[in-house]
């Protein structure tokens, strides 16, 4: 019998895999914001499973960590979202195939 | 007197530079050159301070039982490396203004960056300290020729820099090998150098072997001897005249200093098994050097196949292992620091006159400027070893010790170099300071008075020492191994004697 | 058993809305279906007794930051991937390293659980875990226990949105001085 | 007194530091500093050291009686005196211990009194030849340097000290033929002279390095310490065995390479001809009356070195005699006046080379002496001459002088006569000293042959007295109006040296019974002459007889040169530079150093440079084209796409992960 804990960080490796593939297969930037909101959603799944086989209270901390991680996602999200618009407005494009200058 | 004040004192005087006015160029100069005289000052001082070490003090431990030191240390001769620089800085600084224009600044700045890596080089106590100064030393004098050479010195400060760093990985694999056997067998290792000699006893002779090889490369190429030698001649060309002098004054040094200060002491055994092949090679490069230079028709080639050919013949007196040897290669380190850093400050500044790098278009420097051709006429002699002058104590000293090892015919071979440096050395003169004179009579061409004010002093150095070499051999005789115990001497000494037979 | 259920409907959901991020050609499509992600894992959250993060995922990140994300694509409305194909030759470059990586990730977990999957359930079914009530949570958080590195950590986080906050106004607002302004380095960092 | 013998050379090294200091602060303005100050610094710092030079001599002649006196009374043999000061350590590491010091005995007595004697002479003569000159404080200053570092070569108490001097005035010669720098030509005979020099000066220094071996390790290179181990019967068994008689043979050859250097012997001798590029008072001071004869005076100092080395003796001898022949004809076809005082120089040297080899070393030195006089009056006339013909050079424009330039002529005829050795003049002696010895010692071939050069010598030089003063003029018109007699600095000298040339050889005068100069030498060479003529035959014929000989070949010679002037013989009409039949015998040794030197240096500098270097270069390129295309290959990969680098990055972190959990997979 396959206890929950496992099922789950089994869904968030794949999860995961299917957020770094969102990374690193499109090209519109939008959705390399969200393959890495993808890939750390997964990351939170997989604390709370780990900290599902703790026993006591032992595994709090475990719950505590993604609180982090959805702030620091909050963040990066803002940022990642503002750089996203002034990209936009300088190259008049979201293909990151186009930009294969570091410096313009 | 702490040394860490004679190591420290170019690196303050780098920063300070750096917030010095860029329009008024008189107060620049002003202010560098006082800056430089009070650092050449401070770099004086360890010729007074006989032999002083600072503690020796870990400051990083990696991994397992390997430490990594700092200290500093200074000996007759490390002290004698310091005063040259620190004397030849406000010489280049001096002389620079004419060559690089509005950018004194920054060329102040990289000198003063440059003498701080060379006296960490000199002064170093640990094996990766030493190393870390010796590659902090290539910034600078890769910057020194991209920003401020000639059409080519792009390519060329790469050819420098690749050449260099060609030269030097080896030996950082090689203290990296080190560290890591060390941290594989557990035995615990720090890495200053007397450590360095105990581990390198254990170690397996052919491993050491390869090791040795490393550490010579890289010294070789810093000096450098003939199939290593081709970024030299264009880096001096090329480079600023003023920096130039430095690379050969100080940097070429770098190499003859490591083999005394790391490679003989480290690896005794090798260095006496492969003495003939270092004397060979000494021989070549300072046969091939002078050679080239008579065909040569720029200023400052000729004085870079110069130079190689000096110091090759030093590299081979070197491994004769002879105390004369030592001595003469100090003096050899000193004399040809002075004439010939000289040689290119008086070039970089006929080249400024003439607008041009090519031995005929100088012409009769000797009517125009008396002064400069009398002071060129001395460095020249100078560096051909006229008796009177220290390179000639040099000289006799090395081409003594290669006679008392290797015997007669080695020796007339070696002192063909009291012919051939004559011959390019005179055709430079002939060509540069007599004959007609194809520039307009009235273009500059007089010796301003603060460049002949700082290069005087050279002059008088080399007469000096001509004559009353005694503190320099002092330097070269009693404690330029002193890092060793007399163990160590010994085993050289046997080395020495295995192969003189 | 009910637990199994439940977890394999919302797996499923999860699984088909990031496949549908993945292969979706407008944002917003794609924006969606992470929400659906989102939501899902929610129950998921909820299944393994973490109520508080249950709701802080709808609340922060299917409410908040999604909104955010679809409020932007709205306004760049021009920004449609359509004309470019949906999968390409580079785009095999990428899957590669993505399934090594989720096959690596796998392979681990069912390793571990080989190793002590069975041990750990039978620990568990005698102490079970604590509950991830707010209360539970507070006290981690702020509790006089040796946890107050959370505490610190929690400043810095608030900390870190303040910048981030003041470093995308300053993104944003470039176009007012200079129009076309190459995008100053962040402030914040990466999550 | 005797600690003021470092006054000796520093006196004229101050004249030479003000006149450098005031040639140079004076070269701004186009005629330098006054010529007054200068001229008279230039001559009084010489003349200061002679008179040194004079005091210290009567002292070392006082305490030689008074050792020689004891000597007699105690009936045992002392050592002669010697003043000896001692500056202090120059080189002293390891197993050398050289220090910096001066000795003055007897020969360095006599070898300095006319030293500084001459040199003043010449110092005061220059005064008047460069008057007009630009650069008057700077040859000045040179001229003052050159008797600084003779002072030292002659005073030096070791041979390394010498070796000082020695490339020392090596220097000074250099820069004094190359003193009118604007020709080029001139510049590249000081050049050769300075290289040809250093070729000996390499072998000088062999030399040394040589005889230091063979007295040991940690001998002082002294030569008191030399002769007194080459003097100690103790040693004489270590230098019969065959290594050692080897080392010593190879030392002294290659001390005497070194002789050759500077003396212009065969066969490196073809600089001095060249060297007469210089002004001429410099020809007479260093190319004639001093720094060429150093090397007769190094064999001497170490006399007791070579008269263990037979058969560099006999290398000597016969190197000696050979360029006394090869330039006595090779000056019969010279046109330049200067250049048939050049080769008669290299000649006579080959004469006093030719006395040393036999054994005679105060022979030699005596012609050392006696020649610096004749031969430098000759150059001052030759100077006077030039002067007064506005710079002409070629005796085919010379002829009927001796109305018109009486005092020169008179001084000139006072060297002629002396050089041939007609009787009772100064060369009559000292040469006719050298044929008796060689005739005795050395056997009839090396008479034979410095018989021949002798007449030969008389030849050339009558011809060169006939064409310049006895023979109708030929002196371009523009010209003669301008013939003027020297003003009185250059006319002084003249004088004294004119009546020293006839008159200095009475100083040893065999038959009769003067010998106040091997007197003097005998405490410095007498023991290594005798050693030598011990082996040798006893006494030949007659001194007066072999004298006769040297009278004959004498006035044979200057009869045979009038006879072949009445034949038209000597094309004084001729306008070729020089006789073509004559000209493979005068180039012989400037093929032989383009042959053996020259040319090989060359032809490898040209390999080196055209194409090692290139080559080396084309290796470094093609490493660096390789550099370049796996770079370019790999770059490929890098191209411009974000996601696919992103992908191999992740691609290899993943790698990583791979490798790092391998145990757990």
């Amino acid at each position: 019998m396959i206890f929950l804990p496992t099922q789950s960080l089994i869904l968030a490796g794949v999860l995961f895999a299917i957020g770094l593939a969102t990374v690193l297969v499109k090209r519109n930037l939008f959705f390399v914001l969200m393959g890495v909101e993808l890939m750390l959603n997964a990351a939170n799944l997989s604390f709370v499973a780990w900290s599902r086989t703790f026993t006591g209270s032992a595994g709090l901390d475990g719950q505590v960590a993604p609180l982090f991680s959805i702030a620091v996602a909050a963040a990066e999200a803002c940022v990642g979202l503002a750089m996203l618009l002034a990209i936009f407005r300088s190259k008049e494009t979201l293909d990151t195939d186009r930009f294969d200058r570091m410096k313009e | 007197m702490n040394l860490h004040l004679v190591l420290l004192a170019p690196i303050v005087a780098s920063v300070l530079t750096l917030f010095l006015s860029r329009r008024d160029s008189a107060s620049t100069l002003r202010a560098t050159m006082l800056l430089s005289l009070v650092v050449a000052g401070i770099s004086l001082v360890p010729l007074f301070g006989g032999e002083t070490t600072t503690e020796l003090r870990t400051w990083l431990r990696p991994m397992g039982n390997l430490s990594i030191r700092w200290g500093l240390a200074s000996d007759g001769f490390s002290a004698w490396l310091v005063a040259l620089t620190g004397i030849l800085v406000p010489v280049s600084i001096a002389t620079a203004r004419g060559q690089v224009g509005e950018r004194l600044r920054e060329f102040a700045a990289a000198v003063f960056f440059m003498q701080a890596g060379l006296v960490g080089v000199f002064l170093s106590v640990d094996l990766l300290q030493f190393y870390g100064f010796f590659e902090v030393i290539l910034l600078p004098a890769t910057i020194l020729i991209a920003m401020f050479g000639g059409r080519d010195r792009r390519r060329v400060a790469l050819l420098f820099l690749l050449f260099s760093l060609a030269g030097s990985i080896p030996l950082f694999v090689s203290i990296w090998w080190m560290a890591a056997e060390a941290v594989r067998t557990q035995v615990p290792l720090s890495l200053d150098l007397e450590s360095v000699r105990l581990f390198l006893l254990t170690v397996d002779p052919q491993v050491r072997f390869w090791l040795f090889a490393a550490a010579s490369v890289a010294f070789l190429v810093k000096l450098p001897v003939v199939p290593l030698h081709l970024w030299q001649a264009d880096a001096y060309s090329e480079g600023p005249a003023a920096g130039s002098a430095l690379l050969t004054g100080v940097m070429a040094k770098v190499g003859l200093y490591g083999f005394i200060r790391i490679v003989v002491p480290l690896f005794p055994v090798e260095s006496a098994l492969h003495a003939k092949f270092f004397v060979v090679l000494g021989l070549v490069t300072m046969l091939s050097g002078a050679l080239i230079a008579l065909r040569q028709r720029e200023v400052r080639r000729v004085l870079a196949f110069s130079s190689l050919s000096h110091l090759g013949l030093g590299l081979a007196a070197l491994f004769t292992f002879r105390p004369e040897a030592l001595a003469g290669v100090v003096v050899l380190v000193v004399a040809h620091g002075l004439s010939a850093s000289a040689l290119f400050f008086l070039a970089g500044i006929a080249e400024g006159w003439s607008r041009s790098r090519h031995i005929d278009d100088f012409g009769s420097l000797a009517r125009r400027s008396p002064l400069f051709a009398v002071l060129f006429a001395l460095f020249a002699l100078a560096s051909v070893g006229i008796p009177g002058t220290a390179g000639f104590v040099a000289e006799f000293l090395m081409l003594f010790s290669l006679w008392k090892v290797f015997g007669v015919w080695v020796a007339l071979v070696a002192g063909s170099t009291l012919v051939f440096s004559a011959a390019y050395t005179l055709r430079l003169v002939q060509k540069m300071l007599y004959g007609t004179s194809h520039a307009s009579e009235d273009s500059a061409s007089q010796m301003p008075a603060l460049e002949a004010t700082v290069v005087i002093p050279l002059v008088v150095a080399l007469v000096a020492f001509g004559f009353l070499p005694g503190p320099l051999l002092k330097a070269g005789r009693a404690d330029l191994l002193t890092r060793l115990p007399s163990a160590q001497a010994k085993v050289v000494e046997d080395a020495s004697h295995a192969a003189a037979r | 058993m009910i637990e199994q259920v439940y977890f394999a409907i919302f797996a499923v959901v999860a699984l088909c809305c990031a496949l549908g991020v993945l292969v979706s050609r407008h944002p917003i499509q794609g924006a969606m279906s992470l929400i659906g992600v989102m939501v899902a894992l929610s129950g998921i959250y909820s299944l393994m007794a973490s109520p508080f993060l249950a709701t802080l995922q709808i609340l922060v990140y299917a409410g908040a930051i999604m909104m955010l994300v679809v409020f932007v694509i709205m306004v760049l409305n021009s920004a449609k991937d359509s004309s470019t194909p949906r999968f390409d030759l580079h785009a095999c470059v990428g899957v590669v390293p993505a399934l090594v990586v989720g096959a690596v990730i796998c392979r681990l977990v069912w390793a571990w659980h080989a190793l002590d999957g069975n041990r750990v359930q039978e620990a568990l079914a005698k102490e079970p875990a604590a509950r991830g009530t707010v209360e539970a949570i507070s006290k981690v958080l702020f509790g006089g226990r040796e946890t107050s590195g959370w505490a610190i950590l929690f400043l810095a986080v608030g900390l870190l949105l303040l910048t981030a906050i003041v470093g995308a106004v300053l993104l944003a607002k470039r176009r007012l001085d200079k129009p076309p302004a190459t995008p100053a380095p962040s402030h914040g960092g990466h999550a | 007194m005797t600690n003021l013998l470092w006054l000796l050379p520093v006196l004229p090294a101050a004249g030479f530091a003000i006149n450098g200091l005031l040639a140079l602060a004076g070269s701004r303005r186009g005629e330098g500093p006054d010529r007054g100050i200068v001229g008279f610094l230039a001559v009084l710092f010489p003349v200061l050291s002679f008179l040194l030079t004079v005091a210290l001599w009567w002292n070392l002649s006082e305490a030689t009686e008074m050792v020689r006196g004891q000597s007699e009374l105690l009936g045992v043999k002392l050592q002669a005196p010697a003043f000896a000061q001692t500056m202090g350590d120059w080189i002293r590491v390891g197993d050398l211990s050289i220090s910096f010091g001066f000795r003055f005995d007897k020969l360095t007595g006599i070898m300095l009194l006319f030293v500084t004697g001459i040199g003043s002479l010449i110092h005061l003569y220059s005064i008047g030849y460069m008057a007009n000159d630009r650069g008057f404080a700077r040859y000045m200053a040179y001229l003052n340097l050159f008797l600084a570092n003779m002072v030292v070569l002659v005073l030096g108490d070791g041979p390394v000290v010498t070796f000082l001097g020695w490339e020392g005035v090596g220097l000074c010669s250099y820069l004094l033929i190359g003193f009118w720098h604007h020709d080029e030509s001139n510049g590249s005979a000081a050049t050769k002279a300075f290289l040809v020099n250093r070729v000996g000066d390499l072998g000088f220094l062999v030399g040394v390095f040589l005889l230091w071996q063979i007295m040991g390790p940690g001998s002082s290179l002294t030569y008191e310490a030399i002769s007194a181990w080459f003097r100690d019967p103790a040693h004489l068994q270590q230098l019969a065995m065959p290594g050692v008689a080897t080392l010593l043979t190879l030392s002294t050859v290659f001390l005497f390479v070194g002789c050759t250097g500077k003396s212009a012997q065969i066969p490196l001798l073809t600089w001095l001809p060249d060297a007469m590029a210089g002004p001429t008072p410099v020809s007479a001071l260093i190319h004639a009356a001093t720094m060429v004869t150093s090397g007769v005076f190094l064999l001497a100092r170490m006399a007791d070195v070579f008269v263990a080395a037979p058969f560099t003796l006999h290398l000597i001898a016969w190197v000696g005699a050979l360029t006394a022949a090869w330039a006595a004809v090779t000056g019969l076809f010279q046109h330049d006046i200067k250049k048939v005082l050049a080769y008669s120089t290299v000649s006579q040297l080959g004469f006093m080379f030719l006395a040393a080899g036999v054994g005679a070393f105060d022979a030699g030195l005596f012609h050392v002496f006696t020649h610096a006089f004749f031969k430098a009056v000759l150059f001052l006339g030759a100077g006077s001459v030039i002067h007064a013909l506005s710079g002409e050079q070629d005796i085919r424009r010379m002829g009927g002088l001796v109305r018109k330039l009486p005092v020169t002529f008179a001084a000139m005829f006072a060297g002629w006569y002396a050089i041939v050795g007609l009787p009772l003049g100064a060369g009559f002696w000292s040469k006719d000293m050298i044929l008796e010895r060689v005739y005795v010692h050395g056997g009839i071939g090396l008479y034979a042959i410095a018989l021949g050069s002798a007449v030969v010598t008389a030849v050339y030089m009558t011809r060169m007295m006939i064409l310049v003063f006895w023979s109708p003029s030929r002196v371009d018109h523009e010209v003669a109006h301008h013939i003027h007699e020297s003003p009185p600095s250059m006319q002084i000298p003249l004088w004294i040296l004119g009546v020293g040339a006839l008159s200095v050889g009475f100083l040893w005068a065999d038959m009769i019974h003067l010998d106040w100069f091997s007197r003097q030498l005998s405490d410095v060479v007498g023991a290594a002459q005798a050693s030598l003529a011990g082996d040798a035959p006893g006494h030949g014929p007659s001194p007066w007889l072999l004298a006769s000989f040297g009278v004959t070949a004498a006035v044979v010679g200057i009869l045979v040169a009038f006879g072949l002037f009445r034949s038209g013989y000597f094309r004084e009409n001729g306008r070729e530079p020089m006789d073509y039949r004559a000209r493979w015998w005068m180039l012989a040794f400037d093929g032989l150093h383009t042959l053996v030197g020259i040319w090989p240096a060359t032809v490898v500098s040209w390999v080196l440079d055209t194409w090692i270097q290139p080559l080396l270069m084309g290796l470094l390129r093609i490493f660096a084209w390789l550099v370049e295309v796996a770079g370019s290959t790999l770059r490929l990969l890098q191209r411009s796409r974000l996601r696919t680098n992103m992908a191999l990055s992740v691609l290899g972190l993943a790698l990583l992960l791979l490798f790092l959990a391998r145990e757990l997979l």
